[in-house]
């Protein structure tokens, strides 16, 4: 299995060939939702189902010892791929559970009434709902602090924001809907000056920038596989030495244990202890590949091509009389989310006459309904690129948006 | 199917102009109605002639899909029957779903078969047909 | 594709024709822990990622529909193999998941102090820890019920054990230990007319045996997809129409939501209401390939092959001077398990000495240290068969042990 | 490997008849070590002169791996020093990581090389060796 990327990169990913019936051709603009997957990852889930496949950890037997080991190595490089010692990080199913374990693991012990959770308006409802409802369940205070029109934070805002109640800041590094690289360091360092735990939303991050648990000094980080090359049905959670003390396993089950008496249970010692039941075996071998291919591609060779795509779609864009285009100017700042409205247009309309040519893009509320209610606007169309597109997928999708406007004019 | 199937003139007349739209000063049924897998909504009043429609009208924010459908429901409905009207909306519910249909009363919805290939957009085309079909049911004796 | 099983139906499977390094045939015999997968099983991955791959729901383009509408005719699929309707049955990682999620989406909600939740002592720890510590943290009793030494419950005693303050009868209807197949009917009337809730732990049960969730009358049915035939990382969870309304979302997130604010959130409805985050749609739709397949072979086949193979065991072993065989001798009340000991000898050398032949069994405490402890032993060896083992399975087991005695001896 | 390599002679010996076993009279430390992935258990007892280890005594339950390496471990470390005791764990532990040994002093334990092949078994092999870090451990000044 050669996993070294192509000369021609999209030639590693056998659907980004997709010619549709009405011939068209897929232009695949909609990553920040799911990425597609190389072949050596779909090759690799091939590989461990015909000849590797078993239960781990617990089996005496060859497939067992094959399956155990390559799902520990799959920990080791994911792990080593944000930073982190393998005691640190555990498999879960995406980004979603890993913020919900958090909740019920670390939350439900931990958070007291009177407490403040921080959280900003422009967050994913994965990272807004569990805490709000968090807050509910212990009366605390769900504090939904405010961003800029364009999407950036205000770090003296934020500063203030923070006071000696606050227990829990919860942040996504990068938001889903502009694309917008928050200052996760000081974000990080304001929140621990006052006592506070920070959970890092790294969905969006850990993608599209290199990642280091340790330098960004979070307690939490959550991310998913298939946002990242991976399969779906696999993510990670990295938890600190530090909270890993007070953190009580959310799920209970097989795997998790030392002993159980009828009344008690002793557990086991991290990760396992926090990975209930069979684990994904194949998603974390399949995630590991992933992961493999993307250091070949290299984290900063990646972000360098989407912001290049991000100002080539500005360049083709830019002036458009109706046009709104989302997020800082400061393009530094941004991954390769590109959020727009055309005026009069809805953004379902726009995806949808967008995908009779094959673009491939997202439309709606992107899971941020605070956020779209902040800014008053219901939707945003939203092409967000990874680094398998091409500057000629960006003209295809700048040709179809003005298409659009002429059409709807 | 081209997009100028799907984004008919008649849709986009329609949603650039759309018929009904506002509010009634007398009305005896309002229903507020939302697609949830987008957020869409709709607002429909309806003022009847003992078992007729006698006046109807939306407003809210929706796509085009929902706009024009909308707009061409309250015409089509203007007029008729309660009775008559649910069984329009039966075929009409029925036609975005197979992706054809036969009958003619439906007039200038036919327009909407083609979005029987866009499952998410179909609930487009239905909501006003369902807050009609709620407000019909509120008002049921 | 072609999915009907072969006249040979191991060829289906390709990881059965294994031949490792050292000339060792595969003969695989843990179906209980973890099962194989058909070539169609593997396809249909492979051919998801390759050409359909996208997140669902919420996507506007042609590949978003397809994943859609493939991921809710899985859905229709699997519900339909238990006998559900599609908006009672929702996705989880696994059993393990799903029980987890009763317990926080039901069990936190309507289990109070002095209520009894009543489990048999022989429940996989998947089914165990969870009840036990949601009794903790409500100061509600746990109350384990003791089954016979065969592994069978008498029905009389269980009545017993069940009150007017049960709330909760949380039962395997297939023990993963010995294989045994509890009167599932009988328990779920006897928990109902006292005004429990019952939840059925169907991990070794589904697979095996014809699933009806509407003539078991159970109100919760959990399963997991890798233990029948289907991929890891999947499983489901049925809840019945009386449950649902009961039930509040366990996990918080994307997709699962009406309408957010800042201060509330209003919820869609189920299944999506239970389903936060991006779902594992690859891995539904490859369980929904599983269940076709096995409803080629066929339900009640599938049971009377394992049965044939466990008796056909028990006619080669039985009689054996210090070799106990574990669970009731009445092999219409069992699927095709064989837990077993030789005596002196430890089950953990007797599954590694049996691996050295290519015999893949399991050996330990199988998750069920309540059970082991109840019966006063600390492991057993368990072989587990499935329909594409053979008897040539079977003597290959039979005489590995036979060879093991007389090392030992 | 073969069969008769794991499960050689002298492992199968030391299983039947370990050396060893059972409890001592007078003891200066105890230790209670599981294996918690499969749940097999050591009681090592321990009786000094001094620095010298004079006597040792084992009991407990696990397989012909846990038990003889057990009973094999305890003839090595008898009447020598804490210090050697130390190393020998740590070159025995080492063997069984990767598969092969140059250190003669760990004589008879050798034939555990094997296990490596066994990553899930290689604890049953260390358990003992565990257990004997973990008394020493406790009773360093
Ligand atoms: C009876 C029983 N319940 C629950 C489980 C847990 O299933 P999973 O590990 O797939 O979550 C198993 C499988 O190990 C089982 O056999
Ligand atoms: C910022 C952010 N957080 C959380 C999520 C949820 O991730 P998942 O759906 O993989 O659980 C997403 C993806 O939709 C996201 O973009």
């Amino acid at each position: 299995m050669n996993c070294l990327p192509k000369s021609d990169i999209r030639e590693s990913f056998p659907i980004l060939s997709t010619v549709f019936d009405d011939g068209k051709k897929l232009i695949y603009l909609d990553n920040a939702a799911s990425t597609q997957k190389p072949r050596c990852v779909i090759e690799r889930l091939k590989r461990f189902y015909e000849s590797e496949n078993a239960n781990v950890s617990r089996g005496a037997h060859r497939l067992g010892n094959i399956a155990t080991s390559e799902y520990e190595t799959a920990r080791d490089q994911i792990a080593n791929f944000i930073g982190a010692n393998p005691e640190e990080m555990i498999f879960t199913s995406g980004t979603t559970e890993s913020i919900n374990a958090i909740v019920y693991g670390w939350g439900e012990e931990n958070v007291k009434k009177n407490d403040e959770i921080v959280v900003l308006v422009s967050e994913h409802h994965s990272n807004f709902i569990p805490w709000q409802q968090l807050a509910k369940r212990k009366e605390a205070f769900f504090k939904v602090v405010s961003v800029r029109r364009d999407g950036t934070l205000d770090l003296n805002e934020f500063k203030k924001a923070i006071t000696n109640r606050t227990k829990v800041v919860a942040i996504a590094q990068v938001t889903n809907t502009f694309g917008v690289i928050h200052p996760i360091d000081e974000i990080v360092e304001i929140a621990h000056s006052k006592g506070a735990i920070t959970v890092v939303d790294g969905a969006q991050s850990v993608p599209h920038i290199l990642t280091n648990v340790k330098e960004m000094n979070a307690d939490f980080l959550a991310f998913s596989g298939h946002k990242m090359l991976g399969p779906m049905g696999i993510g990670g959670l990295y938890i600190s030495k530090k909270r890993i003390g007070e953190m009580r396993p959310f799920f209970f089950g097989g795997g998790m244990i030392d002993r159980v008496y009828n009344d008690r249970t002793k557990f086991a010692n991290p990760p396992q202890k926090y990975e209930a039941g069979t684990p994904n075996v194949a998603g974390a071998i399949g995630l590991a590949e992933a992961v493999k291919f993307l250091k070949k591609v290299g984290m900063a060779e990646i972000l360098d091509h989407e912001r290049q795509l991000l100002e080539y779609s500005y360049h083709k864009l830019d002036g458009i009389n109706g046009l709104a285009l989302y997020g800082t100017r400061d393009l530094e700042k941004r991954v390769g989310v590109l959020s727009f409205n055309i005026e009069g247009v809805h953004p379902h309309d726009v995806a949808t006459i967008l995908d009779f040519q094959g673009v491939a893009i997202r439309s709606g509320h992107h899971c941020a309904q605070p956020f779209m209610r902040y800014l008053g606007i219901h939707y945003t169309a939203r092409a967000s690129f990874y680094f398998y597109n091409s500057v000629e997928d960006v003209d295809a999708l700048t040709d179809a948006i003005k298409d659009v406007k002429e059409r709807f004019s | 199917m081209e997009i100028s199937e799907l984004y008919a003139d008649i849709i986009m007349d329609h949603q650039r102009n759309p018929r009904n739209y506002g509010t009634l000063e007398e009305k005896d049924v309002e229903v507020h109605t939302t697609n949830s897998s987008c957020g869409d909504e709709i607002f429909l009043e309806i003022k009847f002639d003992g078992d007729k429609i006698s006046q109807i009208a939306f407003h809210g924010h929706g796509c085009a899909i929902s706009k024009s459908s909308a707009s061409i429901m309250t015409e089509l409905v203007k007029g008729i029957s309660k009775q008559k009207a649910l069984e329009l909306s039966k075929k009409f519910v029925e036609m975005v779903k197979i992706g054809k249909t036969q009958e003619r009363e439906l007039k200038d919805a036919v327009v909407f078969q083609g979005v029987s290939q866009y499952p998410l957009r179909t609930k487009c085309a239905t909501l006003s047909w369902h807050a009609l079909e709620e407000a019909l049911k509120r008002t049921a004796v």
